[in-house]
């Protein structure tokens, strides 16, 4: 492998990096316009002051936790603290080989950032701020970053071959079953129901998809660190998985409500992106439309499941777009991948390779118990400490103007 | 005085509007409301859930006028809001009371609050 | 004629609206209005300047209908409008009295233009 | 009961509503409107047509009190909204007879219903 | 020529490809916000499920008609189906030859995406959403693939010797031709009128013209499959069509109607990104001006013409800033061309090749017939069977509640 | 160094080019979002015809008065009028000496074109649009024009050794002290006060910052003309500047106003942005966090003093956020530059130079000058011969209205 600097390669990166950037406010112009006015301008501050704090954090701590030498396959040693020793004008020699080492830090920043973010989804219309600010800098300490070292640090996970390209478990479902436990723990909003779920600016919330979708090619495709045919394959593996989960999601719409629903469209086109996240890099384009439209039917039908059956107030339904999806996905790995699409890959099932999905279903597990039990026990100590929940009649008033002094709206 | 309240098509307003300027009224306020009437309802559903949801954008305006200008209004409101042949969705005006007008600029009362000119 | 208007919690709009439905009322309109009532109040700031900043988006319900049905319509208002046990911010309901009322459509007047059918 | 029905300059609002609080009123009721009154039409074109549009973004103020409380609340908003000596665009007032009030938390009638304290 | 990947032209067309694929969403706000509120999501439903639907055409059978090896110049054969034989790690050896060839089908994708959904600007309003799925479906394999064949897939119009860079008479032309028919096929709105024309949301509106602007970038720049002199250079004569047309169009509206309107001001934008497309790789940034200037004042004047005297309701006007544009692009490759610009193109009339402006009017006379025609038959053979129209109480009620059972806006 | 196109490096440039230009729009709606409804489209069509008028002028005059053979360090020749003589195919000479020639007219333009915009900032809900688009015509060819070619075009500034990466003066300085003199010549709003500074429609400003920020990527690391490890580090600089300025606004807004403020958090980022511009490609990434915060509190304080004790109403607060912010940074680079990050850079303070500083004091009070006295003196005569502000009932009714006949919202 040589290890010098591609120009193309760094364009790409930096490309990359941006788009991933744009995700953290995409997902805020997502949240905002999926929930009531009284409450948007607490999602996007929640997003916005997110990602200033966690870039610093990254920067500070989270990078060499994540990517420093190993200790024991756990987590990261404190070599690069402050991303000291960090090279700027040549490559890692382990990691991303063709692109400037600041650049490698510079992308995997914009992961860092946007997965603890993901999970604002669940307590949107209901959490305080300062406990937020405090939930996000542990989680990522203490949930993303060791679980980004398992996999993608050198950390266990990898070593016992254990594949995940974008962030299949690293992202999505340590961000989706963080969410089921942050839903259980704050509890339901007041007068949980369907009159309360109707999203005050559908314009906005669309905005916020479309932009997640675009920025998804670079979260995907920029995990190759490299552009070429796998960048442009998993390029459009990402896009047909988007496109095939929107369309099943706007089919079941219309089966069991009557109406073909944009929000369905955009729910489902995340719910794609989410799931073929971990597979995005192994496999071709023909089974992503496959592995889309049975990540579309998973993630409706957990919809049902979680809110409707078993009533847990998963505010925006992050444990299944994200959670379930990203299950789903991580596991197709092991049926789908084919080292023919990409050498450093594994083989899956249909490559005739049984014994990858066992070894994805490790990883799966893993990812669940730690995100699950671990938000659990950080939100419940912050609870019983600084407190989680907005007071009822901040409830009642809506965030905005009780958290933050502020209206989205005026004439 | 009176206070006229006509719930109208939106595509009408414009149109109302320079009608009742003609005529010579003081002033108007409109609002964006929603109505829903008898016999309109479309059967719905939402997330599963069966609805009705039939509500129609519409603008509300109100006039307030002296007692015998308001037929002159509802006149031209009734023939500037109407549609076709009895057409459903032209909407419906209300007719009400009103005790006193107080000019805030002016302080002026009564009908001297509502007229500026003439 | 009596005018009602109900101040209520949005939330409560889908099953208020098909309660009257089946109570048989001609038309309704909605609006979208912030309200404050007394008591309520949280003390914010704004860029500095301490104001009471404490409106909650509410939605105006307005029936016209005849001096009859009037109580009908109140009593389904304060039954579906009602949250728990005495729970402030549940709304207040206004009556009025209308002279007169008016299809635009039809040019009927009086309680013909409120009632398309039945 | 009055009800007490103003439209205000937008700009006005925070001000007028801390005085009509300290004034003890209980409750108020808030709605963006755009008025036009005589005297301050513009005449704007619109894709080439001649259209006087000159609507002005307002909000209405709606207050519902006693016979007696209704004057001061009425000189407390001439007094806030006022701008400058006559200065045109500061709004007007409407005072209108309100039958009945309802609380819909606690089904509380007239005067009750509007006065949670106090 | 040699047939190696190149990481920066990779790079570019992996840019490329995302900034068209955003055009789509974005022409969805740009509708979005120039209709009425009560039927935005109709329109936002639309360009949405369009991405998702002709993405999983295209994959199955669009490129392989489009690109395929030509029967007769005609139509491509299936060779690509399910874009079997499309080679990944390496390019095509006729198309593209510095990029993957999986590059070539995505970015190609975008570019067939968007195309048909132009159209939704003439029917917006009006029409069913399962009419328009079907309808999408059969116009991209008999109206959209051909042409791009005819033009980019060494159909009978390329071997003539016509040129079309970007996409003027296969996506502008032939969208803005099938608009008018798709206008007349479904007849006026109620109340057809400026009272009815009033847009709802112009913030939303501008986000959708400006994404489009730099999408276009891709759109066009894109077509040179590489990045180097050429590529700026159809970059800046994009943006400065734009920028003339633009600024045309507002003084056009401050004549005609005694205010500079910033509705004019975007769409006279899109008039001339679109009117630029064909001729944005052959001419010089100075011909561009012009160029800008002359279709601003033709477009202008064809919704006069066709709207306002004619009567027609094409809604958004895409005959016009579609069809009228890119027919007057496509004419001045005739007279713009200069091959030191495009060493793979034509000359036109300035560089003293008399000849060329008659094969560029061929180019349009066909691509007019086939998608005004062809849109008019299509269209009223669905109305025979299952209708185009909303029913007109649906029509009061707008599109987003009637169809859709959804709103853009609560509180 | 060789002169030979980079298809890597031409890539990163073609994308920050469409960063860049994105800004223009993107600062529309940002400052759209924080004014009046009644306004808001007046500033909309400001930004978007500024776009086209500027962009003109750029191929007409600008680009060869900033970047044209120098006359005496004053003023760039006329030898690039109307971009003759600008290759396409190969580089400049002296500059970007890897990008095809035109790709640094291109790049340099989208520059161009949203300095002055900036000052919109300043005079909106106030002034005309016929005079704001001569002033925008005016103050280009006499401000922007000869202080970007004291900088950037071999003029006296880059002489005496003075460094300005992306524009600290050349952009931000200039721009935030034309508009403090804006302010001064046009006057205060009717009812200036908190009650007339709510901002209309909150996420709409949010998705202006979030653009301008992702903008920022190409603007400051677009300064690298090339991609490799100091256009990365460039990114991750002005990355955690925005980052660290953004919060130190989130936590200043808490202190003083009681609640974290979303709109702090918005105008924070802008800040960090436009000072770090100067100094972000002669820095580390840890001094950029540092410089972040100062930034932060300096332009935070600034508006106390400007818009609350001095009472003078620049609208959006230009001159702290951007010219306040822009001469902090400009003079970091005195003290914070390393040769080290940046070979062409200087040395600062912490470099062991303490000479830099005195040099950079001497642009920053080059451009103060050039542009509060230049726009000053401008504007008072635009004012004296057709006008500067809207009437009084045109204030009453809104400019959107009176000036555009368009209303931004309707139903
Ligand atoms: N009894 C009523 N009380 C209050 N509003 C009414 C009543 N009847 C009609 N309206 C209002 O008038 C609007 C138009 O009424 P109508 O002409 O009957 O038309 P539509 O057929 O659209 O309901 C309704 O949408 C509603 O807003
Ligand atoms: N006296 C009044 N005049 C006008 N509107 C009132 C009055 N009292 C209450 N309201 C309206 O009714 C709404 C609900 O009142 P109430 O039930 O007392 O609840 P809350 O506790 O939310 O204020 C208020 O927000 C206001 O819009
Ligand atoms: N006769 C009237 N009926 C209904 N509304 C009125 C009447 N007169 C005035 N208004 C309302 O009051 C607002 C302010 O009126 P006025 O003080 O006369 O100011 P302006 O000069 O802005 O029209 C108007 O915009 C309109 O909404």
């Amino acid at each position: 492998m040589t290890v010098t600097i591609d120009t193309g390669d760094t364009t790409w990166m930096l490309i990359a990096t941006g788009l991933v950037m744009m995700m953290t406010p995409a997902l805020g112009f997502f949240e905002a316009g999926l929930i009531r006015s009284k409450n948007s301008i607490s999602v996007l501050i929640q997003t916005f002051s997110g990602l200033g704090i966690l870039s610093i954090l990254w920067i500070v701590i989270g990078f060499t936790l994540a990517f420093g030498p190993s200790y024991n396959g756990i987590i990261g040693g404190t070599q690069y603290t402050a991303i000291e020793n960090v090279p700027i004008n040549e490559p890692f020699q382990n990691y991303a080989t063709t692109i400037p080492g600041i650049g490698f830090v510079a992308f995997n920043m914009m992961v860092a950032v946007i997965t603890p973010l993901l999970i604002t989804g669940a307590f949107a219309e209901k959490m305080k701020w300062t406990s937020f600010c405090i939930f996000m800098i542990v989680w990522s300490i203490l949930i993303y970053c060791p679980l980004a070292h398992w996999v993608w640090g050198g950390g266990w996970l990898s070593q016992i071959g254990f594949y995940d390209f974008g962030g299949g478990i690293v992202v999505h479902v340590s961000a989706g079953m963080g969410s089921l436990a942050a839903a259980l723990v704050l509890g339901r909003r007041k007068y949980f129901g369907p009159d309360i779920t109707l999203p005050h600016n559908v314009p906005l919330a669309v905005i916020g998809a479309s932009f997640l979708w675009l920025g998804w090619y670079g979260f995907n495709a920029g995990g190759a660190y490299a552009a070429g045919g796998l960048t442009f394959n998993t390029l459009l593996v990402t896009h047909m998985a988007s496109a095939t989960s929107s369309i099943t999601w706007i089919l079941l719409s219309w089966k069991t409500a009557g109406r073909p629903s944009v929000i369905a469209g955009i729910n489902g086109a995340i719910a794609g992106l989410a799931g073929v996240t971990a597979a995005s890099g192994f496999i071709t384009v023909n089974s992503s439309m496959v592995l889309g439209a049975v990540i579309g039917i998973a993630s409706f039908l957990a919809i049902k499941l979680i809110k409707e059956k078993l009533k847990i107030d998963d505010v925006l339904d992050v444990s299944s777009v994200h959670g379930v999806s990203g299950i789903v996905g991580t596991l197709a790995v092991g049926i789908l991948a084919f080292q023919s699409i990409n050498p450093n890959g594994p083989n899956g099932m249909l490559a005739g390779n049984f014994s990858q999905i066992g070894i994805q279903a490790v990883g799966i597990g893993a990812a669940i118990l730690l995100s699950f039990v671990g938000t659990f026990i950080i939100l419940k100590i912050i609870d019983k400490t600084i407190g989680l929940r907005v007071k009822e009649i901040e409830e009642d008033v809506g965030l905005d103007i009780s958290g933050h002094a502020e209206r989205a709206y005026t004439k | 005085m009176k206070k006229i309240e006509a719930i109208v098509r939106p595509e009408k307003i414009s149109r109302l509007k320079s009608e009742l300027l003609k005529l010579g009224i003081g002033g108007m306020t409109l609002t964006d409301v929603s109505g829903w009437s008898k016999g309109r309802e479309l059967h719905l559903q939402w997330r599963g859930q069966k609805i009705a949801y039939d509500l129609v954008p519409k603008i509300k305006i109100e006039v307030v006028s002296s007692d015998s200008f308001a037929d002159k209004i509802v006149d031209c409101i009734v023939k500037e809001g109407k549609t076709g042949d009895g057409q459903e969705g032209d909407g419906v005006i209300f007719i009400s009371n009103v005790d006193e007008a107080i000019n805030i600029a002016t302080s002026a009362k009564g009908e001297q609050a509502i007229f500026h000119s003439s």
